[in-house]
């Protein structure tokens, strides 16, 4: 498997109008794909013939319109299902992103299942929003928030791991590839581990569902949820997968629309899944947006993007490692997506403001994901994100954007 | 006849009309039609839940036939549901176990079928498929 | 004040793509506005300009992009503010709709105001978006439900209503328009009996926000919640309106992205308003098509809006009386957008069924508001439901198809 | 010189270069200037938030004139903290109140200003502005 060549570059480029403007008088490049990826044109189209033709309300209207809606909506559910080669398509909640996911995961299963003396696993390098959603359960609960140590190349301590495993938490929440390191978890691995000891186990796949393809029957995970605009779908939509038998048990966390099915004044009985889990009136649009960016990736092989990205990490990483005083963080053996780093003597908000000026998106700061910089004392990082678009012009460009700031800071 | 037979019966009588209305006339025609369920066997027990309009099921084995009556509180449902008993009922539970609802969408009255609909006429083919297996069991034990 | 002309009624449809098909070879009347609007060609256009060339995450990023979205998204923010003239922009949180919106409310208030014993009161035609967030507080936290009558006429009874504040709910929530018998309650009045004995009021604003012209300062209410999506916006975006003393009151209710301030494993500090109750990457693109759809709308004046609803809706009552064994559900004194009926002798989904292959769009069922229907006795209705775009052609289209529909039916 | 004087100063210093680079080489050059704050200051009693970098801000009165010192531990942050503290430092509080923050748009720097941004400038204005605030009503007791 080769990674893309230049041709083909050109062509992936050519579907994303964000990338062919100039900021700043430069041309752009667009490194914050860990923030939110730009998006192709088709899935523009889409939306566009979405609202001009066939906007509608959903399910139980009997008209025209909403019979194609409603149709396309669950098509979608179709497509996102078989995205993750989840077994069925009911197994697949629409949220408004991958937060919402985890808040939805949260706010159910606080009701019957994290309770007084539970505890919760999670890792030392978890996004907020895979974070404080537990952590405030926990503490509304009197559970106790177990966190598996990094080590000094931003890996999880498979050991610590294994070791807090024993206290039997009643779920592990772990990120499949760090948003603020890069690492990419051995999830297969720990998933295995945790069913061992009979723990559940929730994968936050944000960072992973552009740059890894995903089983979730393979990897044989209780609970997976991703955002629609990380993967160059519309902003608004996400998911949860989970396995029927939670999505069972779990009662439902937002009430109101069609996840009812009988509704007195004394009572309410629930629709059946997913609808149960559905609450108002659902982002029909950005429901088929992220239909069509799944069938827009599913144009291009995984392995041969991530061989892409990588290589294209990897010349990156050689080129700004030439820079003085250059400091990685995150060396994990394993990483995808992300480079992350400071300059010795220099504060990351300043190169982000310098490279900016030669047209150079990158982020600075924390990444939401604040204990990680406490872990590796650092006030924030510089972090570049790459994504199937990205090119060699793109990793040149940072290179001589990052070099000239330095020097101007030093 | 068999079930294919009486589904290619079904598809030649509808397509005499070339146009909706003729189309739908006769489908409310046949939903004011017997046979009407058991007043009986209205009851939350038979009922199949839709929240549009609402299908209630009975069905009856007799000499390895298993026998269905039904009824809906909407005509347009109910015309479908007929359609679906002239298919389905007095048949063995193998014939209905392999039995397909292809002619619905061929007569192009799909939608009503969708499972986006919420009329419960998509449940409905489903209980009869199960109360097919069910009385299969039965039988071969 | 005239209601619209007929080259007005021309101009104003000529920004709506979706109005000018044709539906089984038949003119498209589109009245199913209740549950959703269609679409202004602006608002499809400031999705298509965003996602071409804006499209970036916001809050905290240095680069160019990030900034100008920040910046477009906060300036939103202000115009939703002024639009329903709140008095800060930071008393307007961005949620998915208006389900969202009541459900934010209610999963905050649940953990330090609505306890054991308490009450809330909400009206007998409340949405069930409106309904069943308040009834499993209640159930959770073993507090009461209480809910005012309606009269036969749809409308709900201000003595009840009164009676039912004597026994001093925390909350009473009502809706402001009823989306299932078009009812207006006197809001106005019922805030300001509430406040007499010290209730504070939401208003679930959902139906009235394309029909009225909203002043939360005048109607003195404490929360105000809307959908984008039934006011020409995009879908997957509402707005939880609250005065100031509660937001600051108000734990948030989803936790995780730019929500917070300082976070460790042990603790978390929250940001301050409005983020504090934003978790999660924001639809941005949503909230700017809401901007785009206030912008279009304030073009026009809502009484005129208002007026020439109203007289639409006249004319099909009057038409539609003819037809024999027609029967209104609800005929409030005061009432907008909305014309529900049954009748004698059909179904209402066969109604639905045979006018959508002439090609108009009305809406059958209970309209999520079971217990409407439970208290007219009716397994549902047809819901003929208006907006400024629609035509005294779409009224005739609407009577021909019912009439057509019943006679085949009878 | 007023504050109006001292911002339009800086406006003409400004105003000689003509591309981005020379305009922030300028600025960085600013942000490694003394004044810094006295090393006691540097506490989160003191500290403006603002999460990508931060700044400590303290006042001091003296002849009825508010005197700044203030750190940041971003260099270009840094430079316009001590542009805000040219520009405010060593005024009477009516003076202070008064005065406005144009002359960083001016001179192209409005972006750092931005509300949106959260480097802690707006915060710090905000800050200085409440001093004066203060300050006055002191006076006036
Ligand atoms: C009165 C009322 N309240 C609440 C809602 C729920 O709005 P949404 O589905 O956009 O969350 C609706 C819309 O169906 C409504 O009509
Ligand atoms: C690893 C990880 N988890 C969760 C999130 C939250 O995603 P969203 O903001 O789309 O809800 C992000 C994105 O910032 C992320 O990178």
């Amino acid at each position: 498997m080769k990674p893309f060549a230049d041709n083909e570059i050109a062509e992936i480029r050519s579907h994303f109008p964000a990338l062919h403007q100039k900021v700043y008088g430069k041309p752009f490049v667009y490194l914050d794909n860990a923030a939110t990826t730009q998006k192709p044109q088709a899935v523009i189209d889409r939306l566009v013939a979405y609202y001009s033709l066939e906007n509608s309300n959903i399910h139980r209207g009997v008209h025209y319109l909403s019979q194609q809606a409603t149709q396309a909506y669950e098509d979608a559910r179709q497509t996102v299902a078989d995205f993750i080669n989840a077994s069925a398509a009911n197994q697949i909640i629409f949220t408004k992103g991958t937060t919402e996911s985890v808040n939805l995961l949260a706010g159910s299963l606080r009701q019957f299942y994290l309770l007084e003396g539970d505890a919760v696993l999670i890792t030392g390098m978890e996004h907020h929003s895979n974070l404080v959603p537990w952590q405030q359960v926990c503490k509304q609960n009197q559970a106790e928030l177990l966190v598996a140590a990094l080590n000094d190349k931003g890996e999880t301590d498979l050991d610590h791991f294994a070791e807090l495993l024993d206290k039997k938490p009643k779920l592990a929440a772990i990120t499949h590839i760090s948003n603020a390191l890069g690492s990419v978890n051995p999830v297969k691995e720990m998933i295995r581990m945790a069913h061992e000891k009979g723990v559940p186990v929730l994968v936050d796949g944000a960072q992973a569902v552009a740059h890894t393809s995903i089983d979730v029957q393979e990897l044989d995970c209780d609970f997976f949820v991703f955002s629609g605009h990380k993967m160059f779908g519309p902003m608004g939509i996400g998911v949860l997968y989970a396995k029927a038998f939670w999505l069972q048990k779990m009662p439902p966390w937002q009430f109101g629309g069609e996840m009812v099915d009988q509704v007195s004044f004394e009572e309410t009985t629930f629709n059946q899944l997913p609808f149960k889990f559905e609450a108002g009136t659902p982002n029909v649009a950005g429901v088929l947006g992220l239909k069509t960016a799944i069938d827009f990736l599913k144009q291009y092989d995984m392995e041969v993007i991530a061989k892409h990205e990588n290589q294209l990490m990897q010349q990156a990483l050689e080129k700004l490692l030439t820079i003085p005083g250059m400091r990685l963080i995150g060396e994990a053996e394993n990483r995808a997506g992300v480079i992350s780093f400071v300059v010795d003597g220099t504060h990351p908000s300043d190169i982000g403001t310098l490279v900016d000026k030669m047209g150079v998106a990158v982020r600075t700061g924390h990444h939401c994901a604040q204990p990680v910089m406490t872990r590796f004392d650092v006030p924030g990082t510089v972090r570049a994100s790459f994504a199937l678009y990205n090119s060699l012009a793109d990793v040149e460009g940072l290179f001589q954007a990052v070099k000239k700031a330095v020097m101007m800071l030093r | 006849m068999t079930i294919a037979e009486t589904q290619q019966q079904i598809i030649s009588e509808f397509s005499l009309f070339d146009d909706w209305m003729d189309k739908y006339n006769y489908l409310i025609e046949m939903g004011r039609e017997v046979p009407r369920i058991d007043e009986r066997y209205k009851t939350n027990n038979h009922l199949i839940s839709g929240c549009q309009s609402r299908v209630w099921l009975h069905a009856d084995m007799r000499d390895g036939k298993i026998y269905f009556t039904a009824d809906s509180d909407a005509v347009i449902t109910k015309g479908i549901v007929n359609l679906l008993i002239r298919v389905f009922s007095g048949r063995m539970p193998d014939e209905i176990l392999e039995a397909d609802t292809d002619f619905i969408d061929q007569i192009g009255l799909k939608e009503h079928l969708s499972p986006t609909r919420s009329n419960g006429l998509v449940s409905m083919v489903k209980q009869m498929k199960l109360y097919a297996q069910v009385y299969k069991l039965k039988q071969s034990n």
